[in-house]
């Protein structure tokens, strides 16, 4: 080509610290930072699972572990972690559906997430229920 | 005329035969209440300084030709208006994660070469002849595949991807929206041929969900629920695959 | 285009993700905080003989295996994908750690809840 | 300069370039075609249109009434033969838009719907909700995509045409990414470059919109015709003059004077029904709208708002869902620029200069009188509009005279070889030196907003809804000095990468040589015929002396020379123009002639 004009020379701005300029993306990260609470939590399940097998005298270490107030501060934080996880899960519950029509009608996204959230209510007071009915 | 105020508008100005990298400029724009960010461009190409490059056509929202940072959110010009910014400044810059031509210019080739590689017209399923008449289709399968068809290419939604941004290769949500346009369209049966767009790694893989850029875009085409609702069709035709050797999703 | 083979990790990352979502908060709430303190729970329900009877019961022992496993391989998947969002593109590197990881402690929880039940 | 070299080149990339592309390619893929475009196609201003696309659909719609319909709307200075084949051929573009996967509204039974437009007796025009331009034109624009002789270069700038031992052999264009220039050489050129509606200062037209095309004609000898017929659309945005479409009438809206009154009952529009009436009222055609519009405003019974005085479209009683559901973009558009809930509040509305009838003459094939040249689109004069348009015509004329200009373009191209290199590259060197001589003008001359501003509202001054002899002469006289004034204009940008200004002033050059056509032919007219209204004791329609085509032929550095055609006649003889109940009985007169012809 042999074109007489002056030379494009498109500028590429830099990515560095994207996350911070927007608070959609601060909620974002954040959201994906919850991942980091669902590992812990996943490795601490573990190693009750491991000390278990390993007799009772392990498992009771365990308990007493979990009895530490640091123990019971870092679960508040998975805790608070495994909340924001699932109201965030069902917060983009609806991007990964397809249409769905419910009496020729399409069901609005706000009702997927509702409907989500509801289900994790449901859910949490089957397990507490099921806890309390086990203990005895 | 309603009685102008002024506000500060600062443009970031790039030109590549002199500027090394891009730098702020502020204007002094006089403002009704009537007025959209393009017209205070206007106001500074026509009146103070001609050498400001952006791109318009409709200034009625729908060529698509106007995305631009606005305070750091990805808008059409013409559809923002200086009265919701005041006092000001406003901060305008070209679109995010998209390379700057110059000034407020981006290029818009790495885009239209995507939109042109997934086949975005009608494949149809069943053939049919002019004399034969339109193909049949209610209100409800139009309703399916309706809301895809409103994309005006603008690209805010590329600027709104930090994905995007991280890897310009991400076919990106516009696209895929589209793409998805004719999947769903009741007379398209050219699905399995647009399906390894999808399954590439710069196809849905590369979307992580972030829900931006639907927030973003002026028309609700919603693209992140195209690309995202076609990680399951993705993933059935990876597995399925097996099966069907020609990987024909349904 | 070349095809991905994300499938094979987004299908348990979204698994693990529900679950997380459905049961995750209560979990927690019933070992890490309830149980520990007392407080709604009694400390029974996670003695050394009730625990065991879990474990060595079919149904429940998959389950538990499946929540760990999940829960890794959910969170390994989004970590390795935000390290490239923060821009480190440590590659296999990461690739290997993070899966890797998951991959160990699901076999570690596996062998040993088979080791439980035997 | 780089050159490329192809069959047939297209300037514009609107629907009717885009059509012209795919006709070629359709029928011939061994021809090479150059697409070329200011703008990315899906810009281009055929966006931009709302409302729809006439063609006869419906059982009890004939093509007879569709023909009197056009020919009556445009005051019948229509070449009658070539509405004819338009109205023909209308349907099947529909259905073909369909077969590329146009998303056309539709009917509970899967068909395509229609609605009632302006001037159309008989609901035809085809929609896809009020996007209708968008769609077909990304519908066009996608599906150009799929043949790969179509070559685009997109962004680029056609600074003139290259007319070699009398026939049109190429053209000259700057690639705005870089300011270089390119020479496309072809066999047959296709101007599709749209309508001119910036010319105006009030307009619904995009920034684009510059008559760039009819003034790269004018200047190489072709005639421009009929370009004193102007559209003035009724209802429009004030200050910005955005569209409120047609369709917000068609779907039953009313057209309310600052008393709450429906005034176009006082205009033979009449009666006044709740529900709309093809051919009356609110579905008048567009210029007995706007001067029912200047009357009232004379009379005093406007509003008057911060961007002039104002009547208000009433949508209230259509309720917000049937609103959200039929006119969304509409509704979207009052809100956002307005402030006006249209379920709420009636819309302040102005005409606006919408449409140019006129263009580049051609024949009802699309050829030029320059061999070689054809045209299609807003730019074009194939002569379907006559005297004024009718809404949803310029759409459908856009599929039927693309895809002619395609395919006699493509015959054309055929039959002649390319031209001698050297003399071609010559003539592409002095077109280059003009262009680039605006970038070395001195400082220190005329700013380009300031001249654009007053040619603008000396148009409307001079050329608006009504005109007079003595102010369209002073428009004339305002059009030659900002024509001295122009050879001033100055640039600050004298960079070429991405250098708007530069093209603006080019810009500049092709509006004044248009405005000037429009308004020594408008001068000429001594006649009142659709748009074109006189007060000055030409109030009147006159056949004896201007049932003629008028021509407007470039003349150097003077104004243009003006000249007349005549206007082919076949099956309806000029009569009066009526519409609401008149109308009605004008028809039925026009039967029972016809009858005893037959
Ligand atoms: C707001 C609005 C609503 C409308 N609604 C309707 C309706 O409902 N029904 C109806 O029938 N009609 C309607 N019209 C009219 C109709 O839309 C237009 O007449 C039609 O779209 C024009 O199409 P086109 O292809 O001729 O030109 P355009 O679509 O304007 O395309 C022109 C092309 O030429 C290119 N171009 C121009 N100059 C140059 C140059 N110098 N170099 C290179 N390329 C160039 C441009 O880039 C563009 O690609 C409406 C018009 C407007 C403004
Ligand atoms: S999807 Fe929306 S934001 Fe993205 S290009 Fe299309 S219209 Fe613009
Ligand atoms: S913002 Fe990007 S990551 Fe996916 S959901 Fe949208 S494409
Ligand atoms: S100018 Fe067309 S979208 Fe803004």
């Amino acid at each position: 080509m042999n074109l007489d004009g002056g030379v494009p020379r498109p500028f590429v701005r830099p990515m560095r610290g994207w996350w911070r300029r927007d608070p959609f993306f601060v909620r974002y990260m954040l959201r994906e930072l919850t991942a980091v609470a669902v590992l812990a939590y996943a490795v601490v399940l573990a190693v009750g699972v491991v000390r278990l097998s390993q007799g009772e005298v392990a498992w009771n270490g365990w308990l007493a572990a979990l009895r530490a107030p640091w123990s019971i501060v870092l679960h508040v934080l998975i805790l608070a972690a495994m909340a924001v996880h699932a109201w965030s899960w069902f917060q983009i519950m609806p991007k990964t559906l397809p249409m769905i029509f419910v009496g020729g009608r399409r069901l609005a996204g706000a009702t997927i997430t509702r409907a989500g959230w509801l289900a994790t209510a449901l859910t949490s007071i089957a397990l507490f229920a099921l806890a309390r009915w086990w203990q005895s | 005329m309603p009685e102008p105020k002024n506000i500060e508008i600062c443009v970031l100005r790039y030109h590549p035969e002199h500027d090394p990298e891009p730098a702020w400029r502020s204007y002094q724009v006089p403002c009704t209440d009537d007025m959209s960010v393009l017209q205070g461009l206007q106001h500074i190409k026509d009146e103070i300084d001609g050498t400001l490059g952006f791109r318009w056509s409709c200034r009625m929202a729908i060529c698509g030709s106007c995305g631009m940072m606005v305070n750091g959110k990805p808008r059409l010009s013409c559809q923002t208006f200086l009265r919701d910014l005041q006092p000001g400044p406003v901060r305008i810059e070209a679109l995010a994660h998209l390379p700057i031509e110059r000034d407020l210019i981006v290029d818009v080739g790495e885009f239209v070469n995507k939109l042109e590689a997934i086949k975005p017209y009608l494949i149809p399923r069943e053939p049919r002849t002019l004399a034969e008449g339109e193909y049949l289709q209610t209100p409800a399968q139009l309703e399916r595949f309706e809301q895809y068809t409103s994309c005006i290419n603008c690209m805010l939604c590329y600027a709104a991807c930090p994905e995007y941004g991280l890897n310009r290769d991400f076919i990106g949500p516009g696209v895929i929206a589209l793409l998805h346009r004719y999947n769903a369209d009741s007379r398209d049966g050219g699905q399995a041929q647009r399906q390894p767009i999808l399954n590439a790694e710069e196809g849905v893989w590369s979307c992580m969900a972030v829900g931006y850029c639907s927030e973003v875009c002026p028309k609700q085409v919603d693209p992140a629920n195209a690309v995202n609702q076609n990680k399951a069709v993705s993933a059935r035709d990876y597995f399925l695959r097996f099966l069907a050797p020609k990987g024909a999703a349904p | 285009m070349k095809r991905s083979n994300a499938p094979l990790f987004w299908l348990p990352f979204g698994a693990g993700g529900m679950l997380a979502a459905l049961t995750g908060t209560m979990l927690v709430f019933i070992t890490g905080i309830a149980v520990p303190l007392g407080w709604t729970l009694r400390a029974e329900l996670m003695s050394y003989p009730h625990v065991l009877a879990l474990a060595q019961h079919g149904w429940a022992r998959g389950l538990l295996l499946a929540v760990i496993a999940l829960f890794a391989w959910h969170a390994v998947h989004r970590i390795f994908h935000s390290l490239h969002d923060l821009g480190i593109h440590s590659g296999a590197t990461a690739k290997l750690v993070c899966y890797g990881g998951a991959f160990a402690l699901t076999v570690i929880t596996a062998a040993s809840l088979w080791s439980i039940a035997h | 300069m780089d050159v490329a070299e192809v069959d047939v080149a297209i300037v514009g990339a609107g629907g009717a370039g885009l059509r012209a592309a795919i006709a070629i390619a359709e029928s011939d893929p061994s021809l090479s075609v150059a697409l070329i475009s200011k703008v990315y196609p899906m810009r281009s201003h055929t966006v931009a249109a709302e409302g729809g696309a006439a063609a006869v659909t419906q059982a009890h719609d004939t093509l007879e009434a569709h023909f009197h319909d056009t020919v009556a709307g445009g005051d019948w200075l229509c070449e009658q033969d070539v509405v004819e084949y338009f109205v023909g051929q209308a349907h099947q573009e529909m259905v073909q838009m369909e077969h590329w996967g146009c998303p056309w509204s539709r009917k509970p039974d899967g068909h395509a719907n229609v609605r009632a437009f302006g001037g159309m007796k008989i609901e035809r025009t085809w929609f896809a909700a009020d996007k209708t331009g968008f769609h077909m034109l990304h519908t066009l624009f996608q599906t150009s995509i799929r043949y790969p002789s179509i070559r685009r270069f997109d962004e680029h700038f056609c600074v003139d045409l290259i007319v070699e031992a009398g026939r049109v052999q190429g053209l000259l264009a700057i690639e705005i990414a870089s300011g270089g220039f390119r020479l496309i050489r072809a066999r047959s050129v296709i101007i599709a470059t749209g309508g001119a509606g910036r010319v105006f200062r009030e307009n619904t037209n995009g920034g684009i919109v510059t008559g760039d095309g009819m003034a790269l004609a004018y200047r190489h000898g072709v005639p421009l015709r009929d370009m004193e017929f102007v559209q003035y659309h009724p209802t429009c945005m004030p200050g910005t003059g955005l569209l409120f479409t047609e369709a917000c009438r068609g779907e039953g809206g009313f057209l309310l004077n600052k008393d709450g009154y429906r005034y176009l009952q006082d205009y033979g529009l009449g009666p006044a029904e709740p529900t709309p009436r093809n051919k009356a009222m609110e579905l008048g055609p567009r210029d007995r709208l706007s001067q029912a519009y200047w009357h009232e405003k004379r009379k005093g019974r406007t509003l008057s708002g911060p961007h002039g005085e104002v009547v208000h479209l009433d949508l209230r009683h259509l309720g917000e869902k049937r609103l959200r559901e039929r006119l969304p973009q509409i509704y979207e558009l009052a809100v956002q620029y307005l402030g006006v809930d249209p379920a709420a509040a009636p819309i302040p509305v102005l005409p606006a200069v919408h449409y140019t009838m006129g263009g580049i003459s051609a024949d009802g094939l699309t050829a030029a009188p320059l061999a070689g040249l054809y045209s299609a689109g807003e730019c074009s004069s194939v002569g379907i509009h006559g005297a004024n348009r009718l809404g949803s015509n310029s759409l459908t004329e856009l599929l039927v005279f693309g895809r002619v200009a395609g395919m006699e373009a493509a015959a054309y191209a055929r039959t002649v070889p390319h031209g001698a290199p050297t003399k071609i590259g010559a003539l592409a060197e002095e077109a280059r030196a003009r262009a680039l001589a605006i970038l070395a003008r001195p400082s220190g001359g005329e700013r380009i907003a300031t001249l654009r501003r007053e040619m603008a509202q000396s148009m409307e001054d001079g050329c608006g809804i009504y005109r007079t002899a003595a102010a369209m002469q002073a428009t004339c006289d305002k059009l030659a000095e900002l024509q001295q004034r122009y050879r001033r204009v100055q640039i600050d940008d004298r960079s070429r990468v991405w250098n708007t200004e530069w093209l603006l002033a080019i810009e500049l050059g092709f509006l004044l040589d248009v405005a000037q056509a429009i308004a020594h032919s408008a001068l000429s007219r001594r006649e009142s015929r659709g748009s074109h209204q006189r007060l000055d004791g030409f109030a009147e329609r006159d056949d004896a002396h201007f049932l003629k085509h008028s021509l407007a032929f470039h003349d150097g550095d003077g104004p243009p020379r003006i000249a007349y055609g005549p206007v082919k006649i076949t099956r309806s003889q000029p009569g009066t123009r009526a519409y609401g109940a008149a109308g009605e009985q004008a028809d039925a007169e026009r039967r029972a002639r016809e009858d005893v012809h037959a």
